[in-house]
Formats: C-alpha cells, structure tokens, sequence
C-alpha cells in the first residue's frame, strides 16, 4: 500500500502549515515543559507587583479613598480609567476567538488561545476595579440582586448595575469559551504525560476522548458558543461607554460613545495582543505556527480600528463645535489646551496618529516596529480614558467648582498592581495549558490518504 | 467513558438549580418569636436567679413583670417621655424613690435590690442599665409617633409582652429593618427612606 | 454526589486504529453497510469526512441554546420590573418600572444563560453514552485514528479481518 | 421648637448627667455596629424642661463682639448643640452671624484651660481652686493698692463688679477693646461734643456712601448693619445705591454698586470734597472750600466728576448715610476722616434720622487707657494685673512693646478660657466659664440690656471670675471684705432688682426667658433706639491731609480684619477657619493681596511667597493678586500668627502687625501707618482656596439685570433681550414641547407607593439682591448639620465639605448695568458702574433638590433617590461610594468623605457639639444638603402628636434662620400661600442651568445693578 503526501489547503505556505499532525501535538506539548529562569523571573515581577497593588488596596480599606488623587469635582480618576482599559484589552481575545471564526479566518487558529486567554484574565483584572473605587469595598455586594432582610433591590436604571451584568456575563462566558476549547487539548495533554499531571489533566479532560459523539455536539455548541460571544463583546464595551454616554457630564454625553468604545477596546485590546505574542512566541519556539502571516493581519485589524477612532477623535470635536453647545466646547477645549493638555496629545498621537503607520508592510511585517508600536497603543489607550474621565469632570457646568486632580502613590500603586495581577496569571497559563489550539491546527492540516487526490473539498 | 464530564454537569446543574431557588424565594425578615419565653408564676425571685434568665442582667434586678405585670403600672409611669419624644425617656432615680423611700420589698431577694437603689440615690449616683434594644446611630425612630399611632399595646408590637418578663430581653430583632419594613408594609404606611434614615 | 450514571460494563467488540483517514471513512462505511450500528470513532480534531461517513443527523444542541436565551431574556426583564415594583423608588424623574434601560439587562442574561444551556447540552447528550467502557488508545488524541465495532466473540475473528483489509494499521480485541 | 422658659436652679441641673440615649453621636456611621453593649444613664433626677430626644432652648446674649446680639441656645440632653438668634430682640432680630454661631466652638475648645494653673518655671501646673483663690487673696494683699486691671469693654454687672473691687482693692482698672472705634468717637466730640460711636440706620437710608466702614464685615453692630442694608439696597421695588470709597474693596466694598479705589489715607479729603459739593448748608461750610472737587481727585487718584456725582446724589437723595473708619482703614488720619464724615452727614442733614446718637455703643477706655496702664506697667507702679477678657499680647502691634512691660510686672493674673498669648506670659490663670456656663449680663447699648444664663454644666472645671473675685475677697478681707455676695449669681440679681417692675422673681423669669429687657423689636426696618437726638455739628478745626506713614517701603500696608476670625479671637474655632473669607475665598492660611496690576507689574504669581519687610519687623506670606487693592496697597488680615491659643491656631500663618509701628502718643492704633519693601522669595504655596473658576463665562449661573428693569417687572431673559444680549439657549420650542409631554406621561408612570398620595414639595427661594455673601448660612449650616472640618490639606485638594457654599464671582460690568451719561460728558460710561472694576456677584450654592435629578438614577444602590415631598434623599447607611452621583450633578453639590472625618474632625470635647439628631457620616459614603430633613421630619412628627397639619413658617432650614440678610426663605411650594410659593412668582426669580431641565426645587432671584445716577 503507498501512501501519498496529504494535499495542503492554499493559505498553507503563509502558515507554513508544513507539520504532521503528530509534529503539531509534539510542538505544542513541548511548550509544557519546564521553563526557563527568565520565566521565573518574569513571574516573580509580576507577584512582586501584585502585591504592591495589594498592599495599596489595604491602606485604602483602613484609611479611605482620601490616599488617592481624587480632587473633586474629579471623583472618578485612574481607577476607573484603569477599569476600562482592561475591560478594552479583553475584547480583542474574544473578536478573534469568536468573530473570525464565524469569518472561518484561517489565521485565527494559531493565535486565537492566547489572545483568549488574555481576554479572561484581563476582564478579570477589569473586575476588581469597580470594588477597588468604591467608598465602601466591603459592601460591594450590595450591587448585586440577591434577597435580603431589607427587602431592597438594586436600582437597574444605574449605568453601574449594569456593568456588574455586562461585566459578570462577558467574564462567565469568555471564560467557559476558553475553558470549553481546552477541553480536546487538554486531553491530548493528558495522553501525553505521566504520573500526577497525567491525573491532574485526565480530571481537567472531563473524561473528553474524540469519540464521534463529542465532536458531533461539540463543534456545534462551539458555534453556537461563537454566535453567542460576537453579540456580548460588543456589547459589553458599549454598555461600558454608557457609564460615561448615559451621564449629562459635558465630553462624556455623546452619542458616538458605544462604537467610539467598542472600536477602541478592539484596538488596544490587539495592542495589548501584540505586545504579549511577540516575545512569546520566541519564549515557547513556536515561531513556525505564529507566523508574520498572523502578525501582518493582526496589523491590518490594528490600522482598521486606528482610523475607526481617528474618525471618532474628530467627530467629537466637529460636534462640540456644531452643536453650539458652550459647556460641550468648553470641555473639548480645554482638552487639547487646558491644564491637561499633555495628556490629551498623547491619546491622540499614541492612537490616531501612530497606527496610520501600519499602511506600510514593511512596519507590519517587522515585529520590532510592530512591538514598539503596540506599546505605544497599550499608553495611548490608556491616557484616552484617562483623559475622558478627569478632563471631563475637572471642568464641567459650575466654574466655581472647576478643579484639577494629580495622581498619587495610590493610584500608580494600584495600576502596578492590576498590571502584576494579570501578568500572574498570563505567565502561569501559558506554562500549563496549551498555548496554541492543538485540534484547531490539526483540522487545518489534512491527514494521509492512501490515494493521491479525492480530498473531500 | 465520560464521567468526569456527567460530575461536572451535575455540578453546574445544582448549582443554576440553587440559584433559581435562592430567587425563588426570597428570605423575609424573620418574624416576631413568641412574646414571653420564660415567665415566671411565682413572684418569689432572688437576684441570683437572674443569671438564668433570659435577657442582660442589670445592676438592678428591676422586675418589669411586677411593676408592669402585677402591679399594672402604665408603662409611660416610668418610660414618661415616650409620647411626647422620639425618645422614650429612662426614669430618674427620683421617680423610683417616689415610691420606694417608702416601699421597702415583700421578699428579701426584693429588699436587696431596693436597698441597692435607695443606696444610689444617697450617693447621687444615676443607674447604669445595661441596654437591651437598640437602633443602629443612622436609624431615627420617634417613639411619640408610633405610640400615637398604633394605640394601648403599642409598646409590646416591639418589645414584646413585657409585663410577663422577670428580666426584659430582646424578643424582637428590632435593630433589623427588615422588622421595621415588615411591619410599615402590613400597614401600608410610608417606605421612605428619609423616613428614619438622616 | 452521586448522578445517576449507570453502572459501566466493558463493551465486547474490536477496536481498529488507522492512519489514513481515507482508509478509515472506508471502513466506517463498509462496516454501516453491513448493518453494524454499534460504532465509535475516536479522532483528534473535528473532521467532516468522519462526520459524513457516520451520517449523523445535526446536533439538537441549538434547540437548548434557543431556549436557554429565551429563557434569559423573559428573566432579564421579569426580574427588573417587578423588582423596581416590589419597592417603589423614583429616581431622576423616571418612570417606576422603565423598560429602555431594563433591555441591557435582558439582553446580557440571554447570552448568558443561554451560553450556560448550551454547554449544560454538550454534557447533557455526552452524558447519554456514559454508560458503557470503551476500549482507547492515547495515540487517537494524537494522529491516528480509531474505529471500535462492539460484537460478540464469535463476530470479532471475521470484523477483525475485515478492517485489517480495509486499511487498520492495527486492530486489538477488546472482550 | 418654642423657647422655654429656664425654671430651675443652678443646684438642680447639677445633678443633670448626660442621658446615654442619644448623646454623642459622634459614632462613626457603621452598617449595623450594635453588638457592643451600650449603657443607659438615666437622669437621678428629672428636670422639668429636660425631657430626653426634646430640645430645650434658652435665651442668652451673644460676646463674641460689642454688638450684644441676643440668641436662643439649643440644647439636648443637657448639652448646647446650637446657638441661633433671639427673634424678639433689638439688635438681631432672630440672626446671628458666622462668629456668633461659632462660640459654640468656643464652649467646646480643645484649646480651653481645664483648670487654675500657676506658673512653675516655664510651664503651668495645675492646682485647686481653694488654693488659686487664697493665693490671688495674698498677691492682691501684697500688691497694696497697686493692682491694674485690664478687662474687655463690654459693659455689664460683671464690668461693674470688676471697676468696684479694683477700686476697693485701691487700683486701676482699663476697659479696652482692640478694634474700639476710638477715632469715631473722637470725632463726635470735636464734632458734636458727644463722646460717642452713634449707631446707624441703614435700613431707612436711601444712598449709602461708606469710607472704609466694613459694616459688612463686623463692623459696630454686624447684625444690626447687615439687616439694615439688606433692607435698604436689597430690591423690593426700589432699592437704595450703595457707593464705597476705599483703598481696599472688602466684602462691604464687594457688596457696592460703585467702588472707587481712593490713596489711602485720602477718604477723608473725598469726604470734604463731597461736603464742599453739597456746600455750605453745615456751619462748617465756610471752611470746606479748601477742598475741591479737583484738588482732591489728585490726590484721591479718582476723577473730580465723580465726587461731583456722587455728592449731588447723596444730597438729592434723603436720608442719605455716610459712614467711615474700619480698622481696615485707620491710618494716623483715622479722626479727620471720621470728622469729615460727621460734617458731611450734617452737612446732608443726616444725624438724627441715619445717623443716631444716644443708641450707640460704649467702647471702654480706648487705647488711651491702654497707654496709661503701659506706662505705669513701665515705671513698675503695677504690682498685680489682672487680664480679665483681653489678650493685648496678640492684638497689639509688636512694636507697642506691651509684651515686655508686662514681664515688668511682678504677679500677673489672668482669667482667660484659653491658654493666648497673654495667659501663657501670666503667673496666674483662672479660667473663667464660657459664656453659656456663665451667669452674667451685658449692656451693649442704653435700652438693650442682655442676659445671660448657664445652659449647661461646665464643661471643666472653671469658675465664673465673678465668684472667684467674691470669694478672694472674703479671703482678703480689708476693703475687699465689703464683697460679701454668696454668689455671683445672686450678686447679679440683686444688681437686677432696681430693674425690677413688679414682683422681682416675675420679672426675673421673664427677663431670663426673653434674654434680657428690651425694646420689643419693631416690624419695620428701622434699627436703633428712636430716641436718638440730632445734635448740631460744632465747628472743629479741619486739618485733613494725607496722613504719614513710617519707613520707606513702596507699599502702605494694610493689616484689616478677618471678617471671621476678627482681631484673631476666632483663630481657634475650625468653623471660622474652614469657612472660606468670602473676599478671597482663602482658608485656613494667613495671605497678603496685592492688587493684580502690581502682581502683573512685579511678576508674581498666585501662591507665590512673598517677604515683606518694614522698619518693625518681616513677615512671608502667600500672595493673593486681588482685583478690588489700590496699587500702592498691600492688604493682609489679622487672626493668623498666633504662637498659642491651642491646636487650631497656633502657628498658623504670620500676624501683620507684627511690621505695624508703634501709635506712638495717637490716641488709636493707626493699623495702616506702615510701608513695606516687599521681596520675592521665589517658593510657592498652594494655597487652600475653594475657588474654581471665578469666572461665570455666560452660563448664568448668579444672575443680575439692571434697577430700571426690575422696577418695570422684567424677566432675566427680557433683560438680557432687551439689552442686546439673546441669551443663550439650548431647547427650541418644540424641544421644550416634546419634553413637557415626556414629563406630563413619566409623572403618570411614577404613582406608585408613596409616591400615589398628595405631599407637600419643600422648596426654597434665594434672593441675590439681598445676600451678601456674608456666609453665615454656610456656619449655620456646618453647626446643624455635623459637618466635618476637613482642614488645610484636603481643602487644597477641593475636599472642603461645605453643603451649602457661597460662590463669589467676578464680572466685567455688563453694558446693561451702564447708566445713561452723566453731564460731566459720558465720564462715567467708561469707567462703569464699579469704576472699571469687575463686579462681584454672590451666590449661594446647595444641593438643588431637582425634580429629575441626575445624581438620582445613576445611583445603583437607590443611595440617592426622590421622596415623595419633593425632597434630593441621600441615604448615608446605603451609599457604597462609586460617586457617580456627584459626578453627574450638574452643580457639584455633592460631597464625599475620603476619610474618616468622623473620627478627626472633632477631637475632645468638640463632638459634644454634634446634633444628635442628624447621623454622623462616616468615611466612604456621600453626603449633601437635605434641606435639613431632620427638622421636617421633627416639625410633622410634632404635628402628627399635636394632630394638625403642618403651618408654614413654622420650622425652616438652617441657613434661612441664620441669614441675617434674610435672603433665603424655605418652604412648601405645593401652599400657594407659603412665603416660598409667593416669592417664587416673582419675575426676576430664575433657575440655575435650567437649560438642562433639571427642575431645581431652588428658585434664584436675579441680583439688581443699580446703575450710576444721570
């Protein structure tokens, strides 16, 4: 009997989809093996971080949020910027995970765990922040509608009561998607060790083995899965932007707010996207599946939700000044010339000028540019929220109230923090599951037949 | 083949099972327990019985179930501002020499106690009783109001059947506003917050 | 806790592993054409030539999905408004009970007990063959692929040699 | 709410113990923090007007200043929670102002000596008050005849008391007061051969002219004054126009509808000038004519025209009143100016009917005896003094050397309550009981006769001074032994009986329960003592001049005082610190202003630390560039710098008169006397300001229109159109169309629970033409409310907590506040009403109580939610602090505890002041004003036991009570014939950003410009 060399699908040289199936579950499963000291290092930043953001958090329980910049009328500041920072980072994992894959975009497989990954553990992150702001954490609870002896609910016409649902679902689901996909790898896994991981993994496995059942309802709760999450990751972002929108703040009451939002969450999400694979993929030596291929898309997504928010920059100017409204171009004069003017430039040049860079190719394709300028996005995108937040509220309709705020120890100790919080876990799952998804590869790569040709597409 | 996969699905069926449960029904404010638990026939009663009572001991054993009970004194005798004032008002050593600089005691358990309140009074100095029910500082309940409002045994509505208690103790969870809002719901009476909460 | 699996005997039969998928869905056709209804095919990732070859009928995992959003939708908006009517607030100068914002929360508890109902499917209807024990082999997680055929001894001589002609690089008996 | 009557002795309340029910309250706002086990103290005996959870309120009378305010004391379970005006008495007609209110936290001072303490080394140990007495019974024996005292100037029994014992014990007694107004009184003997300060009708006069007199700022009678000019110049069909001439333009200059920034020291030149103008009606005419028009606008700096204006007017209108001599202003020319002002009010044929002698009050000794005492201190003839109510050590220029001729003195006493500067340079200290611990009396003017009485025990163990003075005099013996008075109380009573009419113990009682005899206060608006005589004007030499200033520095210096803080008495009461100067908006922190054209010229900057330097000493300071200064003047307020006068004032800020020169041999202290080099130093502060913006950039926000359009019952948007200026608007008419039926629909949705029935809608009216931004509703309301002070720190970050706060800001005289030309061609269409000065509008700022509130539905907790009467409710126990409600609310009104403030705002024993009845708040929840719902409630709750309804009027919020200016009104807007319902109607009645429909439940009416006369 002959066997003939399988027929590769055409996007295969671009993902230089050379590998057998066997090479792929090897590649991947070497991945789990033990890090290196650079890993460890890596970690032990991101706990050392961690804890100073703890540390913070518990001065602020025993003393009050006084610690803090807060100078009114600016009662919102770094937290809550930092908040929607995160939730923004999570939503390029699941318009990656979830909207390319209803597209059937080949690319996406490679990348598509990793960047999963990263939406749950920052939407994580994102979740503690509206405990961290508020006056009373130890309360926080009562944000929630659960039965109590004195029969009060929760007000559902607050903006805030409804990111605890946005939020809450979009962590349920994005997580249960991240988890549902492991499933099949992490049996692979499990087959593939010994002893007490081959236990610790054969229970995480839920007993999963490929039968033709499984599959049969798993790739299509997979989909519905998929259909699911696009219409959330949308919306959690816009409902996000309605904190602000569905306020009478001068600079916050804009109708643009939930696209503008959604578009800017996608950006710095796939900033923050770039910014973790780069060196990843040189850290676990799987440059042969995360290819410049992938790297080039995730550029044009980039360069796409860029000029998105450069409209959205522009529109909310043309608008202040439009609707002849003096407290609305009050606000977004002082925006760009006002105390905070810095601030305000460096959003628009870290967001609307820099990703125009990515017309060129030889910018997309070379990861050193690419990673310096996801950095740039990562520090734009933040001062945008910044900047809507604090310049906003510095100057709003009373003049004799106007004030202006400067961070302190607290608020820099708490951003550290989140950014340790998340690194934590990032680090520690690309150690111990499958960073790129083995059964999704392996689709892709069609396996040997004994006669040439008569592949089924 | 897939029971790890059939644990984790009971698992998550319990516990959406639970949840819609937990709203299902929601748990209201416990209501009132029986008004008198261990009253007393006999009016023969030492000081050191009180340990075994329910409720604080008090510096004093003052016997409300005698005064009150018995005795049928009126309750605003001694609480005397309670219908003029949020504040029911504790009485002054004074009114209770009113009657005690000549009424000494039946009993010697009696006679003890009443010596210890005459002994106060010579030395000037108030009572310290200890407190049984009491609002949280941000809760303002006019007494004068309710006492208006609900009639003769408003008193008992939260305090329970005092007259019957050798030693007060708290039967009501009156500090817990879902006893409050249990009550001004029945009634159909004012859920303003603003009401007792400024 | 305990669930109501049942107790899991070992089924009897043969199991086939092979490398070329062509040689597999071959078999799997060639062992349903002669009535054998009994099979399980392990593989590594999802693939459709199996999947035809087995002739399954679609997944009814969406009927759960639909209702599961359904169901979310009617408790995102039961909830909010009697809840607002149960104690009855004015703020802003709203309306008690005011829909346009009650949507948001509808909507997010369809997706998400609707996500929940899905997967509560996937393991529900995984659940109905958790009965019996199957003979496996850790290589089908990896790049080869698996027929088991249940049958009873005196069939398994016959099936075995009938999948090794079909392609298997290796059969064993399981009993 | 009634005012009982006091009916029981001192002995009874002395068994009076705190009731443990609802005392404090100063328990940190904790969810449900009751497990730990609380301890009732009932009373051991019950006082009749004690009932607990009841107030009982008391008649007093205010020493906070000369004015002799009368005032009811609150207090509950035996303790003063409150201090509000006596509605039946003269002088304040039911208000009192922010340093009234604030002895309050005179009563309560950390900073109070608990005991007599005698001097050992350099520190004080304290020792009984047996031997305190017998050891001042032996100092005074020793000092034989050569004992001094120096007490302050208000009259009364006690005063008297003191002057006889001095006498007895064969010494001398000064009765001064630091800011005593000498040079007026002066004046009036040179001028009118009465040795008086006359009181002022304000209310009557129809044109004010004020040289330097801050009768705004606590001048002679603040309360008496400021209900006079609210009367006067506030709008109520007309109104009367009010101009200032004045190096410094100081809240009373701020308040003037045209402020002429004078040289100083040349007001009394402008004085004369304006007689001159009126001409020679005054028997001083013949010799004004040295003073023209002309010749003293050069040396004023002000245009000849509009003296020549200004008098004409001032003379056409009738009465008019003229008024001078603020300490702001006392320059060694203080007597000419004050004489020039009597000629011209003479001159307008003023005295006697705005200008009343016989009603004033009697200031004491002057500096003068202050001077004598000084010197015989000097030449060791003072073997004993006793300071009683003084504290010269601080409130003397350094350079009047008091400080080192009273270490002269072998054996000092001193009876102060707090340890000041004086006391700590005492052998002796006595510590006096406060006011309301005290028996006493005061006699603020002749017919007013104040009462005080013991509204509580002490809370130290002081004595009244009167009592301590008995009982040295029984251990003295000699001459002193004819004090042979039990008690001072007793004393005092007797001293009562010549009053009496009638049975004494009648009359007692009343006098008690009224707080005094007096004259039953008149509906109208006429102030003092009708039994005024106009005494003609004599002939005084006129030698007016520009007074000389010592050393050589570029800049006079103008030390005023503190509008709250006064000669630095306040300094101590967190209040008075934290309630920002309604000038500068400053808290806190001492400052220097200078005006902004010098700022500009010189390069300095706001905050920016400046050294200034006279020939008497230095001082460094923060610089404030302040619009309303004379470009030769820098001006800087007294109260700060003290060195003791415990924690809240020591060390706080420099002490301008630490660079005053000496007075030499005047018989005042000439504060502005001095010039000054000023330095850079280059550092900067920033300084603890509660200004945002000052400017209202055309949002409307204090809102004004000119005389003639008020008159004519114009809207402010007919103003505004009418002068050319649309307003700007944001709703068309069809968007306000398509919100009045959203509205009409959304109000039928919200029936439901209690929100189903019929409430009253409390509402409150605010009248801009009358507030003065005095801000005594801003005390009023940190004294109802159990504001925390948040200090110098966090008012720097903005965290300042005022629930109501007055907004000062500035505009440029818009054309519409223009006059037509005057005859002297158009001069003053170019200098603008306030003389091309920006014009400040005040206004104050409170939660708006919104019908569609923003804070309201963002709230996710209902923390922030509408009762059913109309009310903003914050639930403090239910807030969990995301502050998203402060952040939506239009007016920032909103305030949040970023610490535990409960804790720190009110060390031992200031809690005892917290009003028990409004729930402390405790760290990380919001708070705001209530419109003081714990009064609603308490009014319906009585209402309900005396089974009627509520009567308008019959309860109101804090800051409406206290206004003196009686700007605020507070109400049901749902009564038509409620106070607040009828002013409402009135046409300039607008509200604050209505373009955001929000609904305020708080209605503004537009200040009016009074335009400069044709």
């Amino acid at each position: 009997m002959t066997t003939s060399a399988p027929e590769l699908p055409d996007f295969a040289p671009k993902l230089r989809l050379t590998q057998s199936h066997a090479d792929v579950t090897r590649d991947v499963v070497a991945t789990l093996q033990t890090p290196s000291r650079g890993y460890y290092m890596l970690l032990f930043g991101a706990v050392a971080l961690f804890l100073v953001g703890l540390l913070t958090f518990l001065v602020l329980v025993k003393d009050g949020l006084g610690h803090a910049g807060y100078n009114p009328p600016v009662m919102w500041s770094v937290y809550i910027t930092t908040f929607v920072f995160w939730v923004g980072i999570g939503h390029a994992g699941t318009l990656i995970s979830a909207i390319l894959f209803l597209f059937r975009s080949p690319w996406r497989t490679a990348v598509y765990r990793a960047t999963e990954a990263m939406t749950v553990f920052a939407v994580m992150t994102a979740g503690l922040f509206p405990i961290i702001h508020i006056g009373r954490q130890w309360i926080f609870y009562w944000l929630l509608p659960y039965p109590n002896a004195r029969y009060l609910w929760p007000n559902f016409k607050s903006p805030l009561i409804w990111d605890v649902f946005a939020i809450s679902t979009y962590l349920t689901v994005s997580t249960l998607f991240l988890i549902f996909g492991l499933i099949p790898d992490v049996a692979a896994v499990r087959d593939r060790v010994k002893g007490w991981r081959k236990f610790i993994y054969g229970q995480l496995s839920l007993g999963w083995q490929g039968t033709d059942t499984q599959w049969r309802h798993y790739s299509r709760a997979y989909l519905y899965m998929a259909a699911l999450a696009t219409p959330l990751v949308l919306s959690v972002h816009s409902v996000v932007s309605w904190d602000f929108a569905s306020s009478i703040v001068p600079g916050w009451h804009g109708t643009i707010f939930a696209p503008y939002f959604v578009a800017g969450a996608i950006y710095s999400g796939i900033g923050m996207v770039l910014t973790l694979l780069i060196p990843l993929r040189k850290a676990l030596r799987i440059e042969h599946m995360i290819t410049d291929y992938h790297f080039d898309n995730l550029s044009k997504l980039t360069l796409l939700t860029g000029t998105i928010l450069f409209y959205a920059y522009a529109m909310e100017y043309f608008v202040a000044w439009y609707s002849g409204n003096t407290f609305e171009q009050t606000t977004f004069f002082r925006r760009a010339f006002g105390p905070m003017w810095w601030a305000g430039w460096t959003m628009i040049i870290c967001n609307a000028f820099v990703s125009q860079l990515l017309w060129f190719r030889k910018i997309r394709t070379n990861l050193t540019s690419l990673f310096v300028i996801s950095i740039f996005i990562n520090i734009g995108m933040w001062f945008e929220r910044y900047v809507i937040i604090v310049s906003s509220l510095s100057n709003d309709y009373v003049p004799w109230a106007w004030d202006n705020m400067n961070p302190t120890w607290a608020d820099w100790g708490i951003l550290a923090g989140s950014f340790g919080w998340f690194g934590m876990y990032f680090l520690l799952f690309a150690r111990t599951f499958p960073i790129v998804a083995i059964q999704e590869i392996k689709e892709m790569i069609p396996m040997p037949r004994r006669r040439a040709g008569g592949g089924h597409h | 083949m897939t029971r790890r996969l059939a644990l984790f699905v009971g698992g998550a069926a319990v516990a959406g099972i639970a949840g819609v449960m937990a709203f299902g029904a929601p748990s209201r404010a416990q209501q009132a327990g029986p008004a008198v638990a261990d009253s007393i026939a006999s009016t023969y009663l030492a000081a050191s019985d009180t340990a075994d009572l329910r409720g604080p001991r008090q510096p004093i054993f003052f016997r409300h179930d005698l005064h009150a009970g018995q005795f049928k004194m009126q309750c605003q005798y001694c609480h005397y501002s309670v219908n003029v004032s949020p504040e029911p008002g504790i009485p002054s050593v004074e009114t209770c020499m009113g009657c005690h600089a000549i009424v000494a005691g039946s009993d010697s358990g009696g006679r003890a106690e009443i010596r210890k309140l005459r002994q106060a009074w010579s030395e000037k100095k108030p009572i310290e009783w200890v407190r049984v029910h009491f609002l949280p500082r941000h809760v303002h309940f006019p007494h004068q109001v309710h006492v208006g409002a609900m009639g003769p045994n408003a008193c008992a509505t939260c305090h329970g059947d005092v007259s019957r208690m050798p030693q007060v103790f708290k039967v009501n969870n009156v500090n817990n506003m879902g006893w409050c809002i249990s009550c001004h719901v029945e009634r159909q009476v004012t859920r303003d917050c603003t009401a007792c909460h400024y | 806790m305990r669930l109501p699996i049942p107790k899991r005997k070992t089924v009897p039969g043969v199991l086939a592993s092979f490398e070329h998928i062509d040689a597999a869905t071959d078999a799997i056709r060639d062992l349903r054409a002669r009535g054998h209804r009994d099979l399980t095919v392990y593989v590594s990732h999802p693939n459709h030539e199996i999947e035809d070859a087995m002739g399954h009928s679609s997944s009814p995992v969406r009927l759960f999905t639909l209702i599961g959003g359904l169901t979310g939708c009617a408790a995102g908006f039961g909830m909010t408004i009697w809840m607002s009517r149960d104690w009855p607030v004015l703020v802003g100068g709203k309306p008690i009970a005011s829909i346009p914002p009650y949507v948001v929360i509808a909507f997010e508890l369809t997706i998400l007990i609707g996500a929940l109902s899905t997967l509560f499917a996937v393991a529900l209807l995984s659940l109905l063959k958790a009965g019996r024990k199957i003979a496996y082999d850790p290589r089908f997680s990896d790049d080869r692929i698996g027929v088991f055929v249940a049958a009873r001894a005196g069939d398994a001589g016959a099936l075995e040699q009938s999948l090794r002609a079909a392609g298997a690089v290796e059969v064993t008996r399981a009993a | 709410m009634a005012d009982e009557g006091p009916t029981q002795t001192l002995d009874r309340r002395k068994f009076l113990t705190v009731l443990g029910v609802t005392g404090g309250g100063a328990v940190a706002l904790s969810g449900c923090s009751t497990s730990k086990v609380e301890k009732l103290v009932p009373y051991l005996v019950q006082s009749e007007d004690q009932v607990p959870g009841v107030p009982t309120w008391y008649a007093s009378t205010c020493t906070e200043c000369a004015g002799g305010c009368g005032v009811h004391v609150k207090t509950r379970e035996g303790r003063a929670i409150k201090l509000e005006g006596n509605p039946d008495h003269p002088v304040n007609r039911g208000k009192l102002c922010s340093r009234g209110q604030a002895s309050l936290q005179g009563l309560y001072n950390p900073g109070r000596i608990k005991s007599p303490m005698l001097r050992s080394g350099d520190s004080f140990a304290e020792i009984s008050w047996d031997d305190a007495i017998a050891r001042l019974a032996t100092e005074v024996n020793k000092a034989a005849g050569r004992v001094a005292v120096l007490s302050g100037a208000g009259p009364g029994t006690f005063s008297d008391l003191l002057a006889d014992w001095t006498s007895a014990a064969g010494g001398t007694m000064v009765r001064w007061e630091p800011i005593g107004h000498e040079p007026i009184r002066a004046a009036s003997r040179a001028v009118f051969g009465i040795d008086e300060v006359p009181s002022h009708n304000f209310a009557d006069a129809r044109y004010i002219v004020s040289f330097g007199a801050d009768f705004l700022d606590g001048w002679l009678s603040p309360m008496e004054d400021q209900r006079g000019f609210a009367a006067s110049h506030g709008f109520d069909g007309d109104s009367a126009r009010f101009v200032s001439f004045s190096p410094r333009r100081d809240l009373t200059g701020l308040n003037a509808d045209e402020w002429h920034a004078v040289a100083p020291g040349s007001e009394a030149l402008v004085a004369l000038a304006m007689a001159n103008v009126i001409g020679g009606a005054g028997a001083a005419g013949g010799s004004l004519s040295a003073y023209t028009p002309e010749a003293v606008a050069a040396q004023a700096g002000i245009p000849a025209a509009s003296i020549v204006r200004v008098a004409r007017a001032f003379a056409a209108a009738r009465p008019s009143l003229a008024v001078a001599g603020g300490a702001g202003n006392q320059t060694r020319g203080a007597v000419e100016l004050a004489t020039a002002v009597h000629i011209l009010n003479s001159v307008a044929g003023n005295v006697g009917r705005t200008v009343l002698f016989g009603s004033g009050p009697t200031l004491g000794d002057g500096y003068e005896g202050l001077a004598r005492l000084m010197g015989a201190m000097d030449a060791n003839q003072v073997g004993l003094l006793l300071v009683h109510d003084a504290n010269p050590v601080y409130a003397l220029p350094k350079s009047a050397g008091f400080a080192q001729r009273l270490a002269k003195v072998p054996f000092k006493v001193c009876t102060s309550l707090y340890l000041d500067e004086t006391a700590a340079a005492c052998d002796l200290l006595l510590p006096n009981h406060h006011a309301l611990e005290r028996w006493d009396d005061a006699r603020p003017r002749p017919g007013v006769v104040g009462l005080m009485q013991p509204v509580m025990e002490p809370v130290f163990q002081t004595r009244h001074t009167g009592d301590v003075l008995l009982q040295a005099s029984q251990k003295a013996g000699g001459a002193l032994a004819r004090f042979s008075a039990p008690s001072y109380e007793t004393h005092l009573k007797d001293a009562w009986r010549s009053r009496a009419t009638g049975d004494f113990d009648t009359f007692w009682i009343e006098a008690l329960a009224r707080g005094g005899i007096y004259p039953d206060a008149s509906a109208d608006g006429g102030s003092a003592a009708a039994t005024a005589s106009a005494p003609a004007a004599g002939t005084p030499a006129l030698t007016a001049a520009l007074p000389a200033f010592d050393g050589d520095g570029e800049f006079v210096l103008a030390p005023y005082p503190h509008p709250f803080l006064h000669d630095g008495r306040g300094s101590n009461r967190p209040w008075l610190l934290e309630n920002p100067d309604p000038v500068t908006k400053l808290t806190w922190h001492s400052w220097i202003e200078l005006s902004t054209a010098t700022a500009e010229r010189l390069d300095i900057r706001r905050g920016e630390i400046v050294r200034l330097i006279s020939p008497h000493g230095e001082l460094e300071a923060p610089a404030f560039p302040y619009p309303g200064l004379h470009d030769d003047v820098i001006a800087a307020p007294l109260g700060f710098g003290h060195t003791q006068y415990g924690q809240f004032a020591k060390d706080r800020g420099t002490n301008p008169l630490d660079l005053v020169g000496p007075p030499g041999n005047a018989t005042f202290i000439p504060y502005v006397s001095t010039r000054v080099r000023l330095e850079k130093t280059g550092r900067f502060k920033e300084l603890a300001t509660t200004e945002g913006n000052p400017r209202q950039l055309g949002r409307g926000i204090a809102e004004a229109m000119p005389l003639d359009a008020a008159r004519r019952g114009l809207t402010v948007r007919q103003a505004y159109i009418e002068a050319g200026h649309g307003k700007h608007e944001i709703n068309t008419e069809l968007e306000m169309e398509a919100i009045q039926g959203w509205r009409d629909e959304t109000i039928e949705a919200r029936k439901l629970g209690n929100y189903a029935t019929e409430h009253p809608a409390w509402g409150m009216a605010i009248d801009l033409s009358r507030c003065t931004g005095c801000s005594a509703c801003v005390t009023a309301c940190y004294a109802e409310n159990n504001i925390p002070t948040v200090g110098e720190d966090d008012v720097i970050r903005g965290r300042e907590m005022t629930w109501i706060r007055i907004e000062r800001y500035w505009e440029d005289p818009a054309p519409a506040a223009h006059g037509a030309l005057d005859e002297a061609g158009g001069e003053h269409a170019a200098e603008g009403v306030t003389h091309g000065h920006p014009e400040a509008r005040f206004i104050p700022m409170l939660c708006q109580h919104c019908e569609n509130a923003p804070c309201e539905p963002v709230c996710p907790v209902y923390a922030a939610y509408h009762t059913a009467d109309g009310l903003n409710g914050q639930v403090y126990n239910r807030c969990v602090g995301t502050r998203y409600c402060s952040n939506n609310c239009p007016y920032k009104v909103r305030y949040f505890n970023w610490y535990k403030y409960n804790e720190r705002s009110w060390p031992e024993p200031l809690h005892l002041q917290l009003n028990p009845d409004v729930t402390v708040r405790g760290r990380g929840v919001m708070e705001k004003c209530t419109f003081c719902v714990q009064r609603i409630r308490g009014a319906q709750h009585q209402a309900r036991v005396e089974n009627r309804a509520l009567r308008d009027g019959e309860f109101t919020t804090a800051c409406a009570q206290a206004c003196p200016s009686d700007a605020i009104v507070f109400g049901d807007m749902r009564d038509p014939d409620s106070r607040v319902a009828q002013i409402r109607s009135n046409p300039r009645g607008y509200h604050v950003l209505e373009d955001t429909n929000v609904r305020p439940a708080v209605t503004y009416l537009a200040k009016v410009l009074h335009p400069a006369e044709a």
